[in-house]
């Protein structure tokens, strides 16, 4: 009986362990979402960057911050039972980027040409 | 396998008959087109054809004659040939599968973009291009607007000071330059013997650069569907010697001019005979003019692009158009900032 | 049951029973958010193309009220924050009533995004700056406001959660459905981020 | 209320079925003609449905029932209505050309313009999709061993979605026309300017709408394969039609977006003055065919692939052979899917971009020869000393491989832009696509309904019917479609009205005398369905196996029960069935019989189709309070419904015991025939192997 109790309580607490720890990481993730956040209204805001700087400081900013959000908002990462979800990710960027991009090229160039 | 024997009759008397009916293109037509090539460029096309198709043989014929004899050698009836049901690998074999075609495509692929570099429509035809292509170049360029109209095409020389519609006409062995553009719907604009086609578009400007090297005619065609009067979208471009030309712009200088009423009541959906008779002219055939604004292609492009509404009554292939109502604007300013 | 089960992107929810079946639908949920990346980064690619096409009508300094962006910006980061922790609450302490608390916050926050979006949408009309102006403005209107529509959405999928729980409990299948809701969720905030740096802070920079 | 608040912007000037009453001609005949086929043999169905008492059965047993059986066979049977309408208008085209010279043809040009139109949308989207959506329903989960979809009820919802874009490409026939601007529907010619409607929107909303269910669909499939697949069969385990059938997926949930997207931005511009693709304000009509063609391209192969996985499946079967490099097969198919995402251009070398784009995307092109002469050679190699049955299938499958080669070439020649700019939008382009469509994918189908057939209902076709059918097809192709190639080469443009080059005349006659022939092999379909019925019981092959086949699908009764298997099959390697009979031991059979759970019939597709056909037609003719009814109904349905469990029915294990060893004892009762007697009353589905007597 004692056992049992004690078994239950230990499992409790191994929960609240882990009910820590991934608050703890979403806070983190918050966090840095909000830093990065700032980081781009202040490149923008601020002046401080050289104008040219802009554009790619905002890209870069950006897709660390989606990193962020995918990693601690949905949960990937590079373990075994997420191989399927990230390779099913990472399919999806390749093609996206293949029309994203294939299509920012064609449009400027035949803008330049007209 | 009685059923298996007709059908094998079958199939060879269709092949027969196929080959019978199929053959070659042997037409009796007077133009030039691409088989019959009136300048370098499309010379070049043609031999990009020829080549390709020879090498692609390479990896094509052996299914044709394959296949045939796979199936005749290994059908269930003949018990003399081999039987392997279980094979499914062969090291050798799939070098073969894959390489061959892999070379092909790689030959094929260094082929096709030297071509393309070679006669991107947009390269003007210069001296180089001559000699890298052997071909001569007699005379200054020749600058041809080309405007596509719901069911015509209308070519204006600004230099010149010249237009015509139902008829393009450049000299021999000088380089011409086009531009293109539409007043209306897209539009694709092929000259076969020349150099094939490229898009026109409202608002916006492409290039074409031809040569002839051969008196001749050739069809002018819009081969983008644009409407009922999409057949008769056709035109000749003669390419004619350069006195004959000097002749032509002369006569055309001496014709009814092209000012901006003309030109709306011109834009109007029809073919060549509607426009002549919108515009009160007698006679059949191309229409020619004389060109009093030698800047009228770059307003036509920039209706497009002066920031401000272009509603259907002033766009000549809507239904509701108005020539009364569609103005052009007053410069080609609108061209140059683009916001395409 | 925690760790080893968390088999799918969203949130990490301890199933018992039905666990292939609900593994099934989460993957193909993630499916087809994929899908509607797809899509959104095709409207993306289009608003570059028509960055430039203002046509002489209001451009992007016009239209960007940067306060506006900030404001709905850590609205919408709090709304997915908020889902997080409802999340949380359903995991560890499968209590219902601090799960709908959450869940709550979570739908107020975006629904303020809306109020607030709808603000900035109220004042470019007024400005002129309506869709029919010119082709930039076109795919500014349909980004931003394919991204609205699809928050919209998730207000009704959560008031449908919300009568859910409220009727069922967290059940499995319930937990399930709140899996994918985070999915999305979590996604339109990812969208989100490409729309006010691409398309707000880009523009003005 | 005012007329125009009822009904929009609809009116009794819209009813085709009246032009022929007030101005009647050639023209207003066909048009209503048309539109009185449609209509009266809609009435003449719903009339047979009453007589016959026929409700019941049709709502209960087909329209809300969820087995992925039936709703392959849905689907194909509406291919089959669509198609019937496709092949009438290309023989009425056909017809139109060879009449065209100097323009003195028999319809108005307007008319042409939208039977092309008509027939290009019908034809991609109504035909050939539900075939090969059908198909892959039908076969996917029998052949990974499973009971039925990863999600039964999306899967009856994009059934759904797909009849209300059918419907309302039917629906423009008798109200308001369809658009004219071919299926690609290039704006500014389809913007609101040019062609104010009605039949620019049914374009929009039908493409759209079913556009989703194609999506959902490859949703579903993918997510079977990935996760329904029996015990044992890991991927290089599976046949090889599923490989295919998951890249055709994978094309679907991927390609489907940009048609989406510009669909939509069509719809915005022309509902509500948006600027996307208009000619003034900005407005960029390159976008459209940039769009349109990242999901066109991607198209053409999810049409394709398919039917590749049927003459995989087919060649091994009738060499009676093991498939020959299947891995090469599967990363063949592969290579197709991700390397046609990365080609679109290919169909605009014409529009101005620069030069390094063009051969950039030319040579993209080129690569897929690769990958499909590989394919190509994959199959010689398979029956290659096989033992060659020469089949109805085999008798597609030669047609296949010399035509579709010639197709694929000409394909090749397309994609070198030199060539193209010479080409492009001529007829050339209508030889090439006709030549890889009806060789490759419709000779497929067909190939495949005559395998599968018997699997679904019990009997095989007709043999010497099946096989005339197939020649008159090979023949009907050839003679209607080759000629093109050479009009094309000498500049006749694609979708032209009229000719005025006499040498196009002989091409014209061989073309349309083609056209009747294959006018006689669709007839011929019927004719073998009629034949092949009357003579059901000498073809019937119930125990479930009349070619010998290798995939777990012919290890079932046939039809197979409703819930397929009456235990998960353990799977342990490639071609398991064909294993099992060459190791002597097929038909294993459960040692325990379990309850087994389906899901329950719904009217959820039934639901959707209805109130989506609503708001397409609503949005079409701005009716919109029917347009806000539908949508709100639609949204208010999915919310109440998602507060009811879903119900499922229970098969108890005695019934599916009863059932199963019914089968077996007709199994033991019957003599397993040998292939010499696979046409023969005496095959009734049990083979016994060829591969035992080999190896
Ligand atoms: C099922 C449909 C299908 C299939 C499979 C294909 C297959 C191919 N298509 Fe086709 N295509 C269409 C349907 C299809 N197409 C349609 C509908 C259009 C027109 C749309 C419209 O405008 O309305 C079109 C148009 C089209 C164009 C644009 C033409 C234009 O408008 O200017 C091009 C250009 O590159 C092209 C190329 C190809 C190529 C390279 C292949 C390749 O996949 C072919 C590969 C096959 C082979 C090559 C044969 C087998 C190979 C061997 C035996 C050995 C190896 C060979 C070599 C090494 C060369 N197609
Ligand atoms: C899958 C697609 C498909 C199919 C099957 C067809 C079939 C046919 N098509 Fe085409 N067609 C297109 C897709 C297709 N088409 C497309 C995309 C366009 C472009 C539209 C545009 O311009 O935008 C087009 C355009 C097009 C044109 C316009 C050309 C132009 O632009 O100038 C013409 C002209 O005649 C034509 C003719 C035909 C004919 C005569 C048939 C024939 O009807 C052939 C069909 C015959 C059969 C299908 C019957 C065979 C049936 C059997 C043999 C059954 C046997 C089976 C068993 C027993 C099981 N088609
Ligand atoms: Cu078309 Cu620029
Ligand atoms: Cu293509």
């Amino acid at each position: 009986m004692k056992l049992d109790d004690l078994k239950t309580r230990l499992m409790l607490d191994s929960r609240n362990e882990e009910e820590r720890a991934e608050r703890r990481f979403y806070f983190i993730g918050l966090i840095l979402s909000v830093l990065l956040t700032v980081a781009s209204f202040a490149s923008v805001m601020t002046g401080l960057l050289p104008r040219a700087w802009i554009f790619p400081t905002l890209v870069i900013l950006a897709l660390t911050q989606i990193v962020v959000h995918l990693r601690v908002f949905l949960h990937i990462d590079l373990s075994r039972q997420k191989r399927e979800d990230l390779q099913l990710l990472l399919f999806t960027i390749l093609l996206l980027s293949i029309m994203a991009f294939g299509t920012l090229w064609i449009m400027a160039s035949l803008s330049a040409r007209m | 396998m009685r059923q298996s024997e007709h059908t094998w009759f079958a199939l060879f008397a269709f092949t027969v008959l196929a080959a019978a009916i199929y053959t070659p293109a042997s037409a009796a037509t007077h133009s030039a087109d691409f088989m019959r090539p009136l300048g370098p460029i499309a010379d070049m096309q043609r031999t990009e054809l020829f080549w390709a198709t020879v090498i692609v043989m390479v990896a094509i014929l052996p299914v044709f004659v394959g296949v045939p004899w796979i199936l005749w050698r290994y059908r269930r009836s003949n018990d003399k040939s081999e039987y392997a049901p279980a094979w499914h690998f062969d090291t050798k074999l799939e070098l073969v599968m894959w390489g061959v075609p892999a070379a092909i495509v790689v030959a094929f692929g260094i082929w096709l973009t030297q071509a393309v570099f070679r006669i991107d429509p947009y390269r003007t035809i210069d001296a180089e291009m001559a000699e890298g292509m052997n071909f001569e170049i007699d005379g200054p360029p020749v600058v041809v607007d080309v405007v596509g109209l719901d069911w015509k095409w209308l070519f204006i020389y600004p230099d010149e000071g010249v237009a015509s519609v139902g008829e393009m006409v450049i000299p021999v062995g000088r380089p011409v330059s086009m531009r293109l553009t539409t007043d209306t719907v897209m539009q694709s604009f092929m000259a076969q013997g020349l150099a094939g086609q490229i898009y026109a578009m409202p608002g916006m400007v492409t290039r074409l650069n031809v040569l002839a090297e051969r008196e001749g005619t050739t069809v002018a065609e819009n081969t983008q569907y644009n409407g009922t009067g999409f057949a008769s979208q056709r035109a000749p471009a003669r390419a004619v010697t350069d006195a004959e030309f000097s002749a032509w712009i002369d006569t055309a200088r001496a014709a009814p001019p092209l000012d901006d009423e003309t030109y709306a009541q011109l834009a109007k959906s029809g073919d060549v005979a509607a426009a002549r008779r919108d515009l009160g002219r007698t006679g059949s055939g191309p229409l020619a003019f004389a060109l009093p604004d030698p800047m009228l292609f770059g307003r036509i492009v920039g209706r497009y692009r002066t920031g401000a509404p272009v509603p259907p009554e002033q766009q000549p292939g809507s239904h509701s158009y108005d020539p009364e109502a569609a103005r052009l604007p007053a410069t080609d300013k609108g061209m140059s900032d683009g916001n395409d | 049951m925690s760790q080893e089960t968390n088999v799918h992107p969203g949130m990490n929810l301890g199933y018992s029973d039905g666990e292939h079946e609900a593994e099934v639908k989460v993957f193909g949920f993630w499916v087809f958010v994929m899908s509607d990346l797809v899509t959104f980064g095709l409207v993306f690619a289009i608003f570059g193309t028509m960055a430039g096409a203002t046509a002489g009508g209001p451009g992007p300094e016009d239209v960007t009220d940067l306060k506006s962006i900030a404001l709905q910006t850590a609205l919408l980061l709090g709304s997915s924050f908020g889902f997080s922790w409802a999340s949380l609450s359903m995991k560890y302490h499968n209590q219902r009533w601090r799960t709908l608390g959450w869940l709550a916050v979570a739908a107020t926050s975006a629904l303020s995004f809306l109020i607030v979006e709808a603000i900035d949408f109220r004042d470019w009309y007024h400005m002129g700056a309506v869709p029919q102006r010119s082709g930039y403005l076109s795919a500014l209107w349909a980004l931003v406001g394919l991204h609205g529509l699809h928050v919209a959405g998730g207000l009704v999928w959560m008031a449908a959660m919300t009568g859910q729980i409220l009727r069922y409990g967290l059940t499995d299948q319930i937990k399930s459905r709140v899996t994918r809701m985070g999915l999305y969720w979590h996604f339109l905030d990812i969208v989100w981020i490409g729309i006010f740096s691409m398309v707000f802070l880009a523009g003005v920079a | 209320m005012e007329m125009t608040d009822i009904f929009g912007r609809l009116s009794w000037a819209d009813l085709v079925l009246l032009d022929v009453f007030r101005s009647p001609s050639v023209d207003t005949a066909v048009s209503s003609g048309a539109a009185w086929i449609m209509v009266l043999g809609a009435a003449a169905v719903l009339v047979w449905l009453t007589v016959a008492g026929r409700w019941g059965w049709l709502w209960r047993d087909w329209l809300t029932t969820v087995d992925h059986k039936k709703i392959g066979i849905m689907y194909i049977t509406l291919g089959f209505i669509m198609m019937a309408r496709g092949i009438a208008e290309g023989v009425v085209m056909r017809s139109y050309q060879a009449t065209a010279y100097q323009g003195g043809a028999f319809l108005s040009e307007e008319h042409w313009a939208e039977l092309f139109s008509t027939h290009g949308t019908v034809m991609i989207f109504f035909v050939a999709m539900p075939f090969i959506t059908g198909f892959m329903n039908y076969l996917i989960p029998l052949q990974i061993g499973a009971r039925d979809m990863a999600f039964p009820v999306l899967n009856q919802i994009s059934l759904g979605l797909t009849g209300t874009g059918a419907a309302l490409v039917m629906i423009s026939l008798a109200l308001g026309g369809f658009e004219t601007g071919g299926w690609t529907a290039y704006p500014p010619f389809t913007g609101a300017d040019f062609d104010p409607g009605p039949g620019p929107d049914y374009w929009v909303w039908s493409i759209v709408l079913s556009g989703f269910g194609s999506m959902f669909s490859g949703l579903n499939f993918a997510v079977t394969i990935y996760k329904m697949r029996a015990p044992g069969m890991d991927y290089l385990k599976m046949p090889v039609f599923c490989w295919t059938a998951l890249c055709t997926s994978i094309l679907l949930i991927f390609a489907l977006p940009p048609l989406t997207v510009a669909g939509l931005m069509q719809a915005l511009d022309r509902l509500l003055g948006f600027h996307f693709f208009t000619n003034d304000l900005g407005g960029n009509m390159m976008n459209y065919a940039n769009l349109f063609w990242m999901f066109g391209h991607p198209e053409v192969y999810i049409l394709i692939l398919p039917a590749y996985g049927i003459f995989s499946e087919l060649t091994a079967t009738f060499a009676a052979k093991r498939l020959y490099g299947y891995r090469s097969l599967v990363m063949a198919t592969m290579s197709i899917a991700v390397i046609s995402f990365g080609v679109w251009l290919h169909h605009f070398f014409t529009m101005g971009q620069s030069p390094s784009i063009n051969a950039a995307f030319g040579i993209a092109t080129a690569i897929i020869a690769v990958p499909t002469g590989v394919k190509v050679y994959v199959w010689m190699a398979t029956l290659w000393r096989g033992r060659i049955r020469m089949t109805t299938p085999m008798v597609y499958m030669t047609g296949f491989f010399i035509l579709f080669t010639i197709g694929g070439f000409s394909g090749i020649i397309l994609a070198n832009p030199a060539i193209n700019w010479q080409v492009h939008n001529t007829q050339f382009i209508v030889a090439h696509f006709h030549n890889v469509l009806l060789p490759g994918l419709i000779f497929g189908i067909f190939a495949g309904i005559h395998i599968w057939f018997p699997k679904a209902y019990g009997f095989r076709l007709h043999e010497r019917a099946g096989t005339i059918t197939a020649i008159l097809w090979i023949v009907g192709f050839a003679m209607t479609f080759l000629p093109l190639y050479a009009v094309g080469l000498l500049g006749y443009p694609r979708r032209s009205a009229a000719f005025d080059d006499p040498a196009f005349l002989p091409y014209m006659y061989v073309s349309l005398t083609g056209a009747f022939i294959l006018l006689a092999a669709f007839c011929g379909l019927f004719v073998t369905l009629w034949i092949s019925i009357r003579n059901r019981d000498s073809l019937a092959v119930p125990l479930g196996d009349p070619w010998d086949g290798r995939t777990l699908e012919w290890a079932t009764p046939s039809p197979p029960p409703p819930w397929n298997f009456p235990v998960i099959p353990q799977v342990s390697s490639l071609d398991a069935f064909a294993k099992e009979k060459a190791e002597g031991k097929p038909y294993v059979q459960p040692a325990e019989y379990r309850d087994i759970e389906l899901p329950a019939p719904t009217s959820a597709g039934m639901v959707v189709m209805v109130s989506t056909t609503a708001l397409g037609f609503a949005l079409t003719w701005w009716i919109w309070w029917l347009a806000a009814a539908a949508a709100f109904g639609l949204v208010a349905y999915f919310f109440v419904r998602s507060f009811f469990e879903y119900p499922h029915i229970v098969i108890p294990a005695i019934e599916v015991q009863r059932v199963n060893e019914a089968w077996i004892e007709a199994l033991h009762l019957c003599t397993p025939v040998n292939r010499d007697h696979e046409d023969d009353p005496r095959n009734r589905g049990h083979a016994a192997t060829d591969m035992a007597i080999a190896s």
